[in-house]
């Protein structure tokens, strides 16, 4: 009897609600107090499509998908032919009784689906029948699964929820009565903790409403329309103005603007919308104007693949506009970094006057996460040189300050005129074109960088300090390679693995150690030329012989990291 | 013309003699004056072009934005603080070329921003091609063999597209143009001035002597600015040989701001962010 | 007694017609078969800023603007006091009259400019007062002066014509009779030799027509402006769409539609405009549409200095747009290889089916160099797998085809159907988001870079092969660094020149030779941090320990490369 | 209808059951039939979006572009190739919203493309936020309090600035809409059809129950299409309960395809490029 380690998946097409049970079945779960991952995988069309929805469970962190299923629910046979073969030996698959006739195999257990959703009220409940029939499997009571079902339809009504209620308890009956075997996994609960599920992007957005957003600009996109779809309807209890643009090259503007004027405001796009925001960018660094800038990759190039994965805009973010100047790159690797990062995102923006990038992807923004607690990871906020009242003599772009960094005032603060200006500019921010004033509004400019590269957040090393193998990367491959490398350890691989939290700007201490210190460096990215890799060369002339690079929209399944890895211990 | 002064950068300004840049600078100095602006009263925002070099020449609160896109930075700076009178100007390349879309767009929302469009239907900045308003047949650098295109009717635009302010002012009729520009300010809701603004360098053709005999007074025609329709009718009139310049269209409906509830109890920018609580709803998160 | 070397500057108010009196200068040296550099500076603004234009005249290349100058010709106070301290010893300043109140130095020769163009038939032909003033200290016959002018009017009527030769002539005859020094330098025509005189933009649009451009789309932007004025009038005689588009976007998005439909389409901007690029770059990558793109650097960030040079957006350039795909960067040096490198941009976009960079910058693009003939650097026209008509079975994405890149078929051809899709695509170019096609489509899309890199120039070697100093740079720091190196070796100081004309994809064997062999690498950009400096460390490993950068908008004079360079040899 | 499966690609429509696009699928599929076109007669451009989507259910030549930028693919392909036969498609959000400056720019330029709009008032493909066609107060996941905005009018925007042929169409009726696909294609100039099309999932208050009883062909209510004030007025006329569908607007002008001398002899795409002499113009520069 394994206890508290599941790998649950149910697939269905496009509209069959695949997302809503896949949630709420992690939600009976982080309610347990167990650590869910939560991974969807949904094609770019409304319907017609497959969908599928995988979560993991397990006591401790770190959870992360992978492909041996305990359980997989099949609402049609399409699940079954993409899916079965990673179920595991002692696995089951609870597949729909009309799906008898195909003559599958043996580990099927036939749940009459549609006739229990019937029985419970309508055909739209199917999938918590398939919800309860999944919990009777675990051994987790009814009332467990009832309560979140109760929660999920708590706006629908009293009928609603009394039907999905009585589909739920259907298909756990059903189960009870007609399973006959035996099955090998139960989840227990852990005392006195109650998780709860967040998104990349639900963390984000909190953490930008705990960081005093005030504006979010955004022309919806995949996957970084769910940071819109999450501020919308709060935004008159916070005090947000929730901006739908007509475009990107606005939704930029706009937020920049409003930073000017003195709030903290973000835009949040995909790389397609971030290509069109690239001019703005520039502006906003030439103007010292703070500007966060939320980016959730997804494979490109161009529209590419809009509901899958990827990390390969790392180098556009960082090389993006015309011209040279400062920026940061954040990238958190599951849901509490992203919570605390974009808070530290609007701090570095402020107090250096720059662009902060949040660099997301679909993977981190659309997968859950089971969180017990975000207050333990706020930050202080802090504004930097803002000032409501200034001085007469007060100069915007101020080139005696020793670290380059003048005071903003904010409009219409007496004697704190300026001219925010695009063009190379004087003190004053009119319009300058001598060669010395250029030289040193640029180096004004990026003076600052010595003071922000002790701010940004060291990677974060994890695992065995006399490693056979060292890993390095950034962003969302953290809990995947986390995984890999218990399962190595359990089978005696030592490894260990930096996590980039900010590869931009480049803090060589911050990696060479690691890297000198290592038998054998590995950079593992979800891209195909290994961006990362060629920034740790550029930076620290030393050659990456080993990469890991995944490219087909998927993220790397710790199963696959262990192979890799040991394929490179044989060689 | 003294007290303007005030409105004086130390820069002087760059455009050729002549230009009617000019005319539209004296005007909002003026309206500035007559209104009773202090420098930190108004927060204007330029786009590129020598209608944006004016970004230099006057002392108020400044953004000298990107090419075509002053109306995003503006109505960004009003979401965020709208006690603020936010004055955003543009070229016709910049405003109804590149930035054609923003235009309609912030039409739409009536947005409480006044927006003065330098028309001199050319690209003057960079030396001479064609603008959307350049007539039919134009010839420029980018198109010497003639225009084809349509022009671009920018008060009809906005007429049908929700601005709730529309007029037309010409640079040689500096008095005209301020009491314009006052009545914009004062207006409360997206406020369109097409201002034909001579290029004496590039498009010589339309400079003062093409357009003096020609302007009349909307208001001496006795037209109702509230009469939609025929507001629209002397907008689309472009072939006519009378130019009329004056308050097209004016009415009055809710602007952007008045709609949104999150800014009704004060300026979003007033707002002290350095405590905000967010466990009450990270519990309901949790609970849901 | 200096023959055929002499250093000409004319500088005065902006409007006033400073850049057509310096080409005509250097026209008159041109026609007599010397070689001439052109350098002008002036300001973002019709009016009111101060202009000025450089030739450098000697009797071979390299021929770039040096700093000392032997004639200065002054229309105005501020021509004195921004150049006046850089006028040689045995240099002269021709000044207007209006001049002496401010009671300058000696070496200054009043002409009455105003006066004798009063005479002359106008005020508006003082400029050629001036020009006429200059031959006559120079020697050259005024008849050589009068048949440039008279060309230069050609349209203008003959009553214009007339007056503009009388102001060439008055200002000769006032040296002749007036000017009482004897002046060192003379100019002695070349036999048989009659240069013309080009900027890059003009080398690039004529490369351009030669190359079968079709289709010309653009939205005005300095300084990549003077494409677009240079082929509109030239539109109906070589049968090319000339377009000024709506703005950036639509401008690249028609050139991928016109390449898609057969024709050879080209876009022209500068950083700005490019940003506004970006998004569409991909598309041509994903669709597989060839696609060339001529990019006129400016400094940055944003609006920045519209009308200086800069070599900023190298990075820009090859990582724009979101996830990864094939590029081709050309970098040419001068005018020659400008109107080369732009033909094989054609070839390449083409054969490789990719988009294909010239980066060039204000310098080249708006500096003049004397070209003698440039129909040694024609190409042939390779278009590459371009198919008018298709058999059954046609594939446009066909994954069967070795070396990646498969048939373009060109609508409306029969059988040739196909989906150029932004969205990743099966062979067909129908949408497919399946793992396994999505890698083989990446993979065909990669796999050509092993062909390119055949193709692509090498970097031209310059200088000694027992250098105490290698320098390496990339574009338009060609022709100052070999006239610095000539100085250098004048002095005795040996150096050697790699100079790139494709930094991406950079090919590691181009360069590893070089920089092994070298004693000392210095890398020379006209950026702020060294950009290609970094392209090199990460592709070799190598860390570049010298860097020679300038950013203020202005391009490296040789004088200020021999003293760097000197410093490093005392260090 | 058997004749058009000749235009389906191996892909089945993705699109929701009952979804508007359907009607234009087959709409599409039958004015080519009854053109008499083969498959490789016409060459499509898209957008991204479920609009989008058609482009792999379509068997054409077929260009599906980045979203919001239909237009300015197709102008290309035109303009290098004017023989053939382009028609592009856009949703809402993509034509009106993010696309919008190209749009109006088209129709300045009278180029000959047919433009259909497939207008469900709605994002579709990213899941239900308003898009600039939804009504005031609509209520959506980026606009959970109401849409401020005034919708944007693409026929009357059309109709000032200058396209030459205008109408609308609905989905629920695939007859007349074939019949004005037909026409707008047989007609020389830019096109645009804005074709109402319910989209079941996100915006189900305007799908077929709420058109069906409102439209009414303005063939039947004897409209002039030449009548440019008549058309506009229909255009204008948007609080009625009666939604008007057919032509609005239709003359005949030069195309910008006919008023460029470079396209006079030939395609673009038809020249030989293999051997252009400039040896001419080269010698000219030298001489000048
Ligand atoms: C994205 C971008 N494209 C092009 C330019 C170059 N540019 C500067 S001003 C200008 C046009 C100026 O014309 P207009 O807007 O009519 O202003 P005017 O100079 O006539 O006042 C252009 C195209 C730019 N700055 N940015
Ligand atoms: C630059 C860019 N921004 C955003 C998106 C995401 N996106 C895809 S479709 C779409 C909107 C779809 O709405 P509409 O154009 O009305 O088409 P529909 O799906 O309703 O047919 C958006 C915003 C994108 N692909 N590219
Ligand atoms: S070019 Fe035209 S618009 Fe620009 S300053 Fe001169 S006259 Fe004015
Ligand atoms: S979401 Fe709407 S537009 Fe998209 S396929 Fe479904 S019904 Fe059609
Ligand atoms: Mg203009
Ligand atoms: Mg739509």
């Amino acid at each position: 009897m394994r206890v508290n380690d599941l790998n649950w998946k149910i697939g269905g097409e496009a509209g069959e609600g695949i997302m809503v049970t896949g949630l709420m079945f992690s939600k009976v779960c982080a309610r347990l107090g167990l650590e869910v991952y939560n991974y969807p995988e949904y094609p770019s069309r409304i319907r017609g499509g497959h969908n599928c929805y995988q979560v993991r469970v397990r006591d401790n962190k770190p959870v992360f998908a992978e492909k041996g299923l305990d359980i997989l629910v099949a609402l049609n046979k399409e699940t079954i032919d993409l899916h079965s073969n990673y179920v595991k030996e002692d696995g089951v698959i609870i597949a729909d009784s009309h799906l008898k006739d195909y003559g599958l195999s043996e580990r099927i257990f036939y749940l009459p689906m549609d006739d229990l959703a019937l029985s419970a009220g309508g055909k739209i409940t199917k999938n918590n029948v398939a919800l309860g029939a999944s919990f009777a499997f675990l051994s987790v009571p009814v009332e467990n699964v009832l309560d979140t079902v109760r929660r999920a339809f708590r706006d629908k009504g009293e009928k609603v929820i009394g039907m999905n209620e009585k589909a739920v308890s259907l298909g756990y009956d059903y189960v009870k009565e007609n399973f006959k075997g035996d099955f090998k996994i139960s989840l227990k609960p852990i005392d006195d903790k109650k998780n709860m599920v967040l998104t990349g992007n639900e963390a984000i957005s909190l953490g930008a409403i705990k960081a005093g957003l005030k504006l979010y600009a955004a022309y919806p996109m995949t996957p970084a329309s769910s940071i819109l779809h999450f501020l919308a309807p709060l935004s008159h209890r916070f005090k947000i103005l929730v901006k739908h643009a007509e475009d990107e090259i606005s939704a930029i503007l706009t937020a920049i603007g409003a930073n000017f004027a003195g709030v903290r405001a973000m835009v949040g796009t995909s790389g397609g919308g971030f290509s069109l925001m690239s001019e703005a960018l520039g502006m906003s660094a030439i103007t010292e104007t703070p500007l966060v800038i939320v980016e959730c990759m997804r494979p490109g190039p161009s529209t590419g693949m809009p509901t899958w994965t990827d990390q390969g805009d790392l180098r556009f973010i960082i090389h993006a506009s015309q011209g040279e100047f400062l920026r940061v790159v954040l990238t958190p690797g599951d849901v509490k970094e992203a919570y605390q990062l974009i808070q530290l995102a609007f701090n570095l923006a402020e107090k250096y006057q720059i662009p902060v990038f949040l660099l997301s992807d679909k993977l981190l923004s659309e997968s859950s996460e089971s969180v017990d607690d975000l207050s333990g990871s706020d930050l202080k906020i802090e504004r930097g040189k803002i000032l409501r009242e200034a001085q007469e003599g007060y100069k915007r772009y101020d080139l005696s300050i020793e670290d380059g960094i003048s005071f903003r005032a904010i409009p219409p603060a007496k004697n704190g005129l300026q001219l925010a200006n695009s063009d190379e500019h004087d003190e004053y921010g009119l319009v300058s074109e001598e060669a010395h004033i250029r030289e040193k509004m640029l180096e004004k400019r990026f003076k600052r960088r010595g003071l922000i590269v002790k701010e940004i957040p060291k990677p974060n090393l994890y695992g065995d300090s006399d490693a056979d193998i060292s890993l390095i990367g950034f962003g969302s491959v953290k809990l995947s390679v986390l995984r890999a490398m218990e399962i190595l350890k359990e089978e005696g691989v030592k490894t260990n693995f930096l996590h980039s939290l900010c590869p931009h700007p480049f803090v060589s201490d911050h990696y060479l150690d690691f890297i000198k210190k290592a038998k054998r460096v590995v950079v593992i990215e979800n891209n195909y030329t290994g961006q990362f890799a060629g920034i740790i060369q550029e930076n620290l002339c030393i050659k990456i012989d080993n990469l890991i690079l995944k490219d087909d929209g998927r993220p790397f399944f710790p199963d696959e990291i262990v192979e890799k890895i040991k394929k490179y211990l044989r060689s | 013309m003294k007290d303007n002064q005030k409105f004086n950068t130390y820069q002087t300004p760059s455009w050729c003699p002549g230009c009617g840049n000019f005319g539209i600078w004296y005007a909002l100095k003026s309206a500035y004056t007559e209104l009773g602006f202090d420098n930190n009263d108004v927060c204007m925002v330029f786009g590129i072009g020598c209608s944006g070099n004016l970004s230099n020449f006057i002392k108020v609160y400044g953004f000298h934005s990107i090419h075509g896109r002053t109306l995003p930075v503006a109505s960004g700076i009003k979401l965020a603080n709208h006690k603020l009178n936010v004055v955003a100007t543009s070229g016709d390349g910049d405003g109804l070329g590149i930035g054609l879309g923003h235009f309609i767009h912030t039409c739409r929302r009536n947005i409480d921003i006044t927006y003065i469009i330098h028309d001199n239907r050319v690209y003057g900045l960079t030396t001479g091609q064609t603008s959307p308003t350049s007539p039919q047949g134009f010839q420029s650098k980018s198109t010497p063999f003639g225009v084809i295109e349509q022009p671009i009717n920018p008060l009809a635009l906005a007429i049908i597209q929700g601005a709730t302010f529309v007029a037309r002012g010409y640079s040689g009729e500096i008095d005209h143009l301020t009491s314009l520009i006052i009545q914009a300010i004062k207006h409360k809701g997206f406020a369109v001035i097409d201002v034909l603004q001579p290029c004496v360098t590039f498009n010589p053709n339309f400079s003062y002597p093409f357009y003096n005999p020609r302007v009349f007074k909307l208001e001496d025609a006795g037209h109702n600015p509230e009469d939609f329709n025929n507001a629209l009718k002397y907008a689309l009139d472009v072939n006519n040989d009378k130019i009329p310049i004056g308050i097209f269209y004016k009415i009055s409906k809710p602007t952007y701001e008045e709609s949104s509830e999150e800014l009704r109890d004060k300026p979003l920018s007033e707002y002290d962010i350095s405590d905000i609580s967010i466990s009450e709803l990270i519990e309901e998160i949790r609970e849901s």
